[in-house]
């Protein structure tokens, strides 16, 4: 579904990634697992064409996203869920899942799909009026996730959902990421978080210094030392 | 380390021009040239160097200029003790001003200074018993001949490069551009940032007042409309220093020396030569082009202003060698 | 009393158009981030387009608006791509070279008007220039109230587009999140120019509706300039109910100003207040808004 | 890098000193002309242009200065007094004219006199109409019109004769010709006991004057004096009558009050508003009417008292051309002295009285609309129609 | 007398603490490592000392001198230098001037400035690019010139913000070894990094920090076996 290929990035003479390729196949949840600054949110940049690789190629059911502007990465099925949440602050919780769904297919089933995830996400629909920049972090994260589902994406990149959440939202969080796979839609998603994602995803790749050093199922990882060593430098 | 010969056969030149150049009419040009090289570098060490950018230079030469014609009408004192007291007086006011502004940052500072402009040109149109208002105060020229003013002018104008120069090489001139590239960075270095601008400030406000005060000198006549204008004298400091050269030495000089010559070209169709195609030709519509190209010399600012931002922003000065090189080699772009 | 109601009543109709002229530069000012200095001499375009097509076509001002604010909503979108937008990529030392080159534009405006139109004072004179209507002794100046309802309707309808219409939204999402935007689909280099050109459009409006009770020379925007950034700050800048308080703040203290401490004091009080709101109230009036 | 970026700037500036000093042609005498042709003042600027240009050509026509033509060398001042200076630096030393004339602003004005002072070439002021500018014992220049002070002068006696007013409020623009004309109005009435109620200035250009307006109304004076250009003066007549603000005369100390565009711009409130004026194509000066209608014919606009001012300098100038002993400055300025000529503006001779010197002393007049037309009300000898006094309330116009 | 603490800072940023109820100490001499997750407020801390962000509550001491409250520039003066995670160079200054505007802090005439900036920038191993314009070096260069110049300031105490991120193993192994050396130069260093290997290898002390509060202090071994820091690392129920 997803096939990246080859990428180097670099920012003016930084080089952040070297020679990046992976792959994401329809229905799956794959996490892309490594420690800060190691180029994850880097990767989905660019996968989102964001940032522009000098050499490499990002193909997406059978389109090229490197060669396509930022902007219409989302016409093409793929939702990019930034680090950060990066809601709208200033405008209510509706107002930032409405404008989640711009590209003309998710117009015309804007009303169908707020009503599928006000069931999914009961607690915002309680907040619907809200400006987002009033929610929690937890409720911030959810509304950025339902703000990336409204275009109804075939594939999904969050990008470090549980980033400054108390354990129980992550938790929660968690559950909702799996809960949207179930629902169809390909996960790609960047953790800091090793067990959680482990433990729900169907195969994993490590980033170290900007190269992926180890990919594999979530389960051989579970028992790989190496992602201790990345980690915690023992 | 061998001194650079270039400033040196600059000053010779510069002296002993109005003894080749007698006509009074460039002379006068040249004299405001030379204070324009005052404002601009003044401008330069708070906006090019220190990275405030202000757009409110005719505080200081509005308040220059008073200085002079007040010691003058009021206190019956030479308007030339204006030029030091201006150049004081326009610190004095620099610290309420910087106390003011240094809260903000960038556009907010650029925009604080213009309204405290405006502020300071309400004021001397409205307090009319001491400034006059609008009737504008008269000081009586004390030269006839144009070279006594000219070599003020060049003095003021040699004294603000030298005191850019030094300063700039000083630490004062290392903490000046250090607050300009990061002011976070500057800080964290140990330097109070809030002293240093308003430092920098100072000295601008300065050699600001001084070129006013000169101004009061040898045109004799101010009003607030004049010298406190946002612009004749605010916005065409900034000309003058973008188009020079934001944070270089000699920047001013160009800026001013092109801004002049600039609008008189355009003034007088290109020094009468449009006039004299003109009438050679006996063409009658050169007399249509005339009028239109002498009513251009503001549009050349604003279009000179567009393209300098776009092309050269660093200015002529600071692009120079970018202006050499698509010289040069113009067939290859110059990046 | 009557002073006092008569002084309100001016303030309040001022106030109306400023908040007219100050919405547009804040729309600009909140996705852009570049405070426009050339707002007031798009008003004046607009103004010149009014009275040529009043006086050659003899167009009532008021339909001259169908006119004006698409031709400056043209013009905002031109300087934004041709002249604006390139800047993003041109390295200066001063980063203040956008707000420099807004200043160009505005020289470079107000000399091509002075070209075609000379330094002559312009008017336009309708039957309702200068009739007036009474309430309880307190007289209305028909054209401005009739400005004001125009600049209440506007500005109701940019907030019901704002609010209510996709690419609305999408201008408040580039404004508050530019790069998320663009991950929402949002083209932010085209919400930038649409954004130039609907403040350009509604400067256009305020322009149009003064002209029936005011004058028209090249020179005038650069007070309106002024007055523009005044509301912008005032307002809090990038927020558009802001921009109405500080409109309306800005033509009663000036209305005020001029009745109880002097009308030569009019503009002074404004630049007094503009100077206390940037030193005192950092966000502008916005922080008592919540919007 | 940087020695021949100097090297550039020494070869323009020697190349554009060369193509000044190349252009100078012989031929007629020469006059030099500076006044704003851009800028804010431009209008006027345009006008006393147009007016001179006219005078000469009909000068020229007429055989000229003792068989030579004369030329007006015409420089912009752009309203900027260091321009000003420029342009006059430039008349003088390479030009060699041998008087100069215009003079608009009065800043630029003073800033130019200055120079022609020094360099000892006569000048005559059309307009710049600040006190000072005759009062600084300059020898070479002359003023043909009246400082801004005494442009009331006819309105002092209608005023002690007929209204007897016994309070007033002044308003005024804050620019020099506003400011002085409403302190030495001020003056005037504190002298004859007329009662200043308030005094105020506001900056040109103001959307509201209502809040102005109500207060002087609240203050109930005898009569408003204002100074103002015309589109504040049509404002302030258009609010002062949305107000329904009723004093017994509204008041106009010349400038906005006097023009056409004024009457179209007030509408019907321009009616009976009286000014103070310099001139108008009514008054029994030879030629005044013909050069109103020539104006009109060859411009295509109306003329008013800044454009007689300039027709009359041309006048003048050549009058004293032909009188001079020799065509140099100083007996230009000599013959200029001795003036006394009847011209289209009046008669003009300069005359030394009170800190003024070599200033031409002229009758001003006080002016009505009436049915949209300005009509000369007083002195009464010069009256095209008796006054309209006093003057009906707004709900009776 | 602890050379320098840190006691119960708070800081809110609009509702949120950010920083909540932080101690530690640091010997004169050591190098003390702050590790936490990403957005546990370990840059915020380095600000609170910095004087970059205001205390909320608390307090912290410098050689027994309360500094908090103190602006920017006056702890600097007072012997504690920085480097920024995101660095900031002197874009358009050279490598040399960018070192000579700090050393102006404690060396007056100009001469004196330089010698110490040159002294310095060897020290550094820059010399190399002593006349380079900064905008122009490679990230590890420019990583290392943030150190130069927060050396040349000649302080007592040094906060070492991510100097490692982002550069290769070869510039690693050269950036453990210029912290030794500034160590060994008998400078104090507090260090925050996201490298373990970095920080395991030179810390003597290290104090993890999770939302803003402080989780566990000790010797580089006891911190990563301590199962409240696996947590914050690796999830809730992670088997270490």
């Amino acid at each position: 579904m997803l096939k990246v290929e080859g990428l180097n990035v670099s920012y003016g003479d930084l080089q952040v990634l070297w020679d990046v390729s992976f792959e994401v196949k329809e229905g799956e949840i794959v996490v892309l697992l490594g420690a800060n600054g190691a180029g994850k949110s880097t990767t989905l940049k660019t996968v989102s064409s964001l940032v522009k690789p000098t050499t490499g190629s990002v193909e997406f059911l059978g389109a090229r996203l490197d060669r396509v502007p930022s902007h219409k990465v989302i016409n093409h099925g793929l939702a990019h869920v930034p680090e950060g949440r990066r809601l709208f602050p200033e405008m209510t919780v509706e107002e930032n899942l409405i404008v989640g769904s711009l590209t003309r297919e998710a117009k015309a089933k804007r009303k169908t799909t707020l009503e599928w995830l006000y069931d999914i996400f009961p607690r915002l629909k309680e907040r619907i009026k809200q400006p987002a920049g009033t929610l929690s972090g937890g409720e911030q994260q959810m509304v950025a996730i339902a703000r990336g589902l409204m275009s109804l994406p075939k594939l999904i990149m969050f990008d470090e959902p549980s980033l400054g959440l108390a354990p129980i939202m992550v938790t929660e969080i968690f559950k909702v990421v799996e809960m949207v796979n179930r629902e169809g839609v390909t996960v790609l998603l960047v953790e800091q978080n090793v067990h959680h994602t482990l433990a729900m995803c169907n195969r994993a790749y490590v980033l170290e210094n900007g190269r992926i050093t180890l990919s594999g199922t979530g389960e051989e990882f579970l028992n790989n030392d190496h992602i201790k060593e990345a980690y915690l430098g023992i | 380390m061998k001194r650079p010969s270039g400033p040196f056969l600059l000053l010779v030149l510069l002296l002993i021009l109005p003894l080749i150049l007698r006509d009074a009419y460039y002379q006068h040009l040249m004299i405001l040239v030379l204070m324009w090289v005052a404002i601009g570098s003044g401008w330069n060490l708070i906006s090019g160097y220190t990275g405030q950018v202000l757009f409110g230079a005719a505080a200081f030469f509005g308040f220059g200029a008073y200085t002079a014609a007040l010691l003058s009408s009021k206190l019956g004192i030479s308007a030339w003790w204006g030029l030091p007291l201006g150049g004081i007086l326009s610190v004095a006011i620099a610290f309420p001003f910087g106390w003011i502004c240094f809260r903000l940052r960038g556009p907010y500072f650029a925009l604080a200074t213009l309204a405290l402009n405006e502020i300071f040109r309400h004021i001397a149109t409205i307090w009319e018993s001491l400034t006059d208002g609008m009737i504008g105060i008269l000081v009586m020229q004390t030269f006839i001949s144009k070279l006594p003013y000219y070599y003020v002018a060049l003095a003021i104008a040699i004294f603000s490069i030298v005191t850019v120069d030094l300063v700039m090489r000083s630490r004062w001139g290392y903490y000046f551009v250090s607050i300009r590239e990061d002011q976070d960075a500057a800080e964290s270095m140990g330097i109070d940032t809030l002293h240093y601008k308003m430092l920098s400030l100072c000295i601008s406000a300065f050699l600001i007042g001084i070129a006013g005060a000169l101004y009061t000198n040898y045109m004799g006549f101010i009003d607030p409309k004049v010298v406190f204008s946002l612009h004749e004298i605010s916005i065409m400091a900034i000309l003058v220093g973008i188009v020079g050269g934001v944070g270089t030495i000699y920047g001013p000089l160009v800026g001013a020396f092109i801004m002049v010559a600039v609008q008189e070209i355009f003034r007088t169709g290109g020094f009468g030569i449009l006039h004299f195609i003109g009438q050679s030709t006996g063409w009658p519509f050169m007399s249509g082009i005339i009028k239109y190209v002498s009513e251009a010399h503001v549009l050349s600012f604003g279009i000179l202003v567009i393209v300098v931002i776009l092309f050269l922003p660093n200015g002529i000065v600071g692009d120079w060698s970018l202006i050499r090189k698509s010289l040069v080699n113009s067939k290859k772009p110059a990046v | 009393m009557d002073v006092f109601l008569q002084t309100l009543v001016a303030g309040v109709l001022k106030g109306g158009l400023y908040a007219l002229i100050g919405l547009g530069m804040t729309l600009i000012m909140g996705v852009m981030g570049i405070i426009n200095l050339a707002h007031g001499q798009f008003m004046m375009v607009a103004m010149y387009i009014t009275y040529v097509l009043f006086h050659f076509f003899g167009l009532d001002p008021y339909t001259t608006l169908i006119i004006s604010m698409p031709s400056l909503f043209l013009l905002g979108v031109l300087i934004q791509k041709y002249l604006l937008n390139p800047l993003m990529k041109v390295e200066s030392i001063l980063p203040e070279n956008q707000v420099l080159m807004t200043v160009g534009i505005a020289m470079v405006l107000t000399e091509i008007a002075r070209f075609i139109f000379s330094s002559n004072y312009l008017s336009v004179r309708t039957s309702y220039s200068s009739s007036a209507f009474y309430l309880g002794g307190i007289s209305f100046s028909v054209a401005l109230t009739v400005a004001f309802g125009f600049a209440c309707f506007l500005t109701l309808s940019l907030f019901w587009f704002l609010i209510k219409t996709d690419l609305g939204r999408s201008i408040r999402a580039v404004s508050q999140d530019a790069e998320a935007a663009e991950l929402m689909g949002i083209d932010s280099g085209r919400i930038k120019v649409v954004t130039m050109g609907i403040g350009a459009g509604l400067v256009a409006a305020a322009g149009t509706l003064l002209l029936p009770i005011y004058y028209l020379f090249p020179d005038i925007g650069g007070p309106f300039t002024r007055k523009a950034f005044i509301i912008t700050i005032l307002g809090g800048l990038g927020s558009t109910v802001g921009a109405i308080f500080g409109g309306l703040t800005l033509g009663l203290a000036e209305s005020f100003g001029a009745t109880y401490i002097g009308m030569d004091f009019e503009d002074l009080v404004g630049l007094v207040i503009f100077l206390l709101v940037l030193l005192f109230v950092p966000g502008g009036f916005k922080r008592f808004t919540k919007v | 890098m940087r020695i021949s970026s100097f090297r550039l700037l020494a070869i323009v500036s020697s190349l554009l000193i060369s193509i000044g000093l190349s252009y100078a042609a012989e031929g007629p005498i020469k006059v030099g002309v500076v006044l704003p042709l851009t800028g804010e003042q431009a209008k006027f600027g345009e006008i006393e242009k147009n007016s001179l240009v006219m005078g000469l050509e009909e000068i020229n026509k007429a055989g000229g200065v003792n068989g030579r033509q004369i030329e007006l060398l015409i420089e912009d001042d752009t309203g900027k007094p260091d321009v000003g200076r420029s342009a006059v630096e430039k008349l003088i030393s390479q030009d060699k004219v041998v008087a100069l004339t215009g003079g608009y602003s009065s800043s630029v004005t003073y800033a130019v006199c200055a120079v022609a002072q020094q360099h000892k070439t006569p000048f005559l002021v059309s307009t710049g109409s600040s006190d000072k500018i005759t009062e600084q014992g300059w020898n070479f220049v002359f003023r043909i019109a009246p400082p801004v002070s005494e442009y009331p002068k006819a309105l002092n006696s209608f005023l002690s004769e007929i209204v007897k007013p016994q309070s007033v409020a002044i308003l005024y623009e804050n620019t020099l010709f506003g400011q002085s004309g409403a302190k030495e109005f001020a003056e005037q009435c504190e002298k004859s006991g007329i009662k200043v109620l308030i005094k105020e200035g506001y900056e040109a250009g103001a959307v509201d004057f209502k809040p102005l307006l109500i207060k002087v109304k609240a203050a109930k004076p005898d009569f408003v004096y204002m100074v103002s250009y015309v589109m504040d003066a049509a404002l302030l007549m258009r609010q002062s009558k949305e107000l329904n603000f009723n004093p017994k005369l509204f008041v106009g100390g010349g400038a906005g009050f006097t023009l056409p565009e004024f009457a179209k711009n007030a509408g019907n409130a321009a009616e009976y508003v009286f000014s103070a004026d310099l001139w108008s194509p009514q008054l029994p000066y030879p030629g005044a009417k013909e050069y109103f209608e020539n104006y009109k014919k060859r411009y295509g606009g109306p003329t008013e008292y800044h454009g007689a001012e300039a027709y009359g300098c041309v006048y003048v100038v050549a009058d004293a051309l032909k009188r001079a002993k020799e065509l140099t400055p100083a007996a230009v300025r000599d013959a200029m002295a001795a003036t006394d000529l009847m011209t289209a503006f009046g008669p003009v001779k300069f005359v030394s009285y009170g800190k003024k010197k070599q200033q031409n002393a002229l009758p001003t007049y006080l002016v009505q609309w009436q049915k949209g037309i300005l009509e000369t009300v007083w002195p009464k000898n010069v009256a095209t129609k008796p006054y309209v006094y006093p003057v009906p309330e707004w709900s009776g116009r | 007398m602890a050379f320098f603490k840190v006691q119960g800072i708070v800081k809110f940023f609009g509702g949120l603490a950010a920083v909540n109820g932080v101690s530690f100490e640091v010997k004169e001499g050591e190098i003390c490592g702050l590790i936490g997750p990403n957005g546990s407020g370990k840059t915020t801390i380095f600000n609170l000392i910095n004087g970059y962000f205001p205390l909320t509550k608390g307090e912290i001491q410098f050689q027994d001198e309360k500094i908090s409250g103190l602006k920017t520039h006056q702890i600097c003066q007072r012997g504690v230098g920085r480097t920024f995670q995101v660095v900031k160079p002197l874009k358009r200054m050279t490598v040399l001037d960018n070192v000579i505007a700090s050393a102006f802090l404690r060396h007056h005439p100009r001469s004196d400035a330089i010698k110490l900036a040159e002294e310095t920038i060897e020290f550094c191993g820059l010399t190399h690019y002593k006349d380079k314009i900064a905008k122009s070096l490679p990230i590890a260069s420019r990583k290392r010139l943030e150190i130069t110049r927060a050396l040349a300031t000649q302080p007592k105490l040094i906060l070492l913000d991510e100097t490692a991120a982002g550069l290769n193993p070869h510039e690693l192994e050269e950036a453990i070894a210029l912290i030794k050396k500034i160590r060994d130069s008998g400078i104090t260093i507090i260090i925050v990094e996201h490298i373990m290997k970095v920080i395991m290898t030179i810390s003597d002390h290290i104090v993890a920090i999770n939302h803003g509060m402080v989780i566990a202090k000790g010797s580089p071994t006891e911190v990563v076996s301590n199962p409240e820091v696996i947590k914050a690392y690796f999830g809730e129920d992670y088997r270490a």
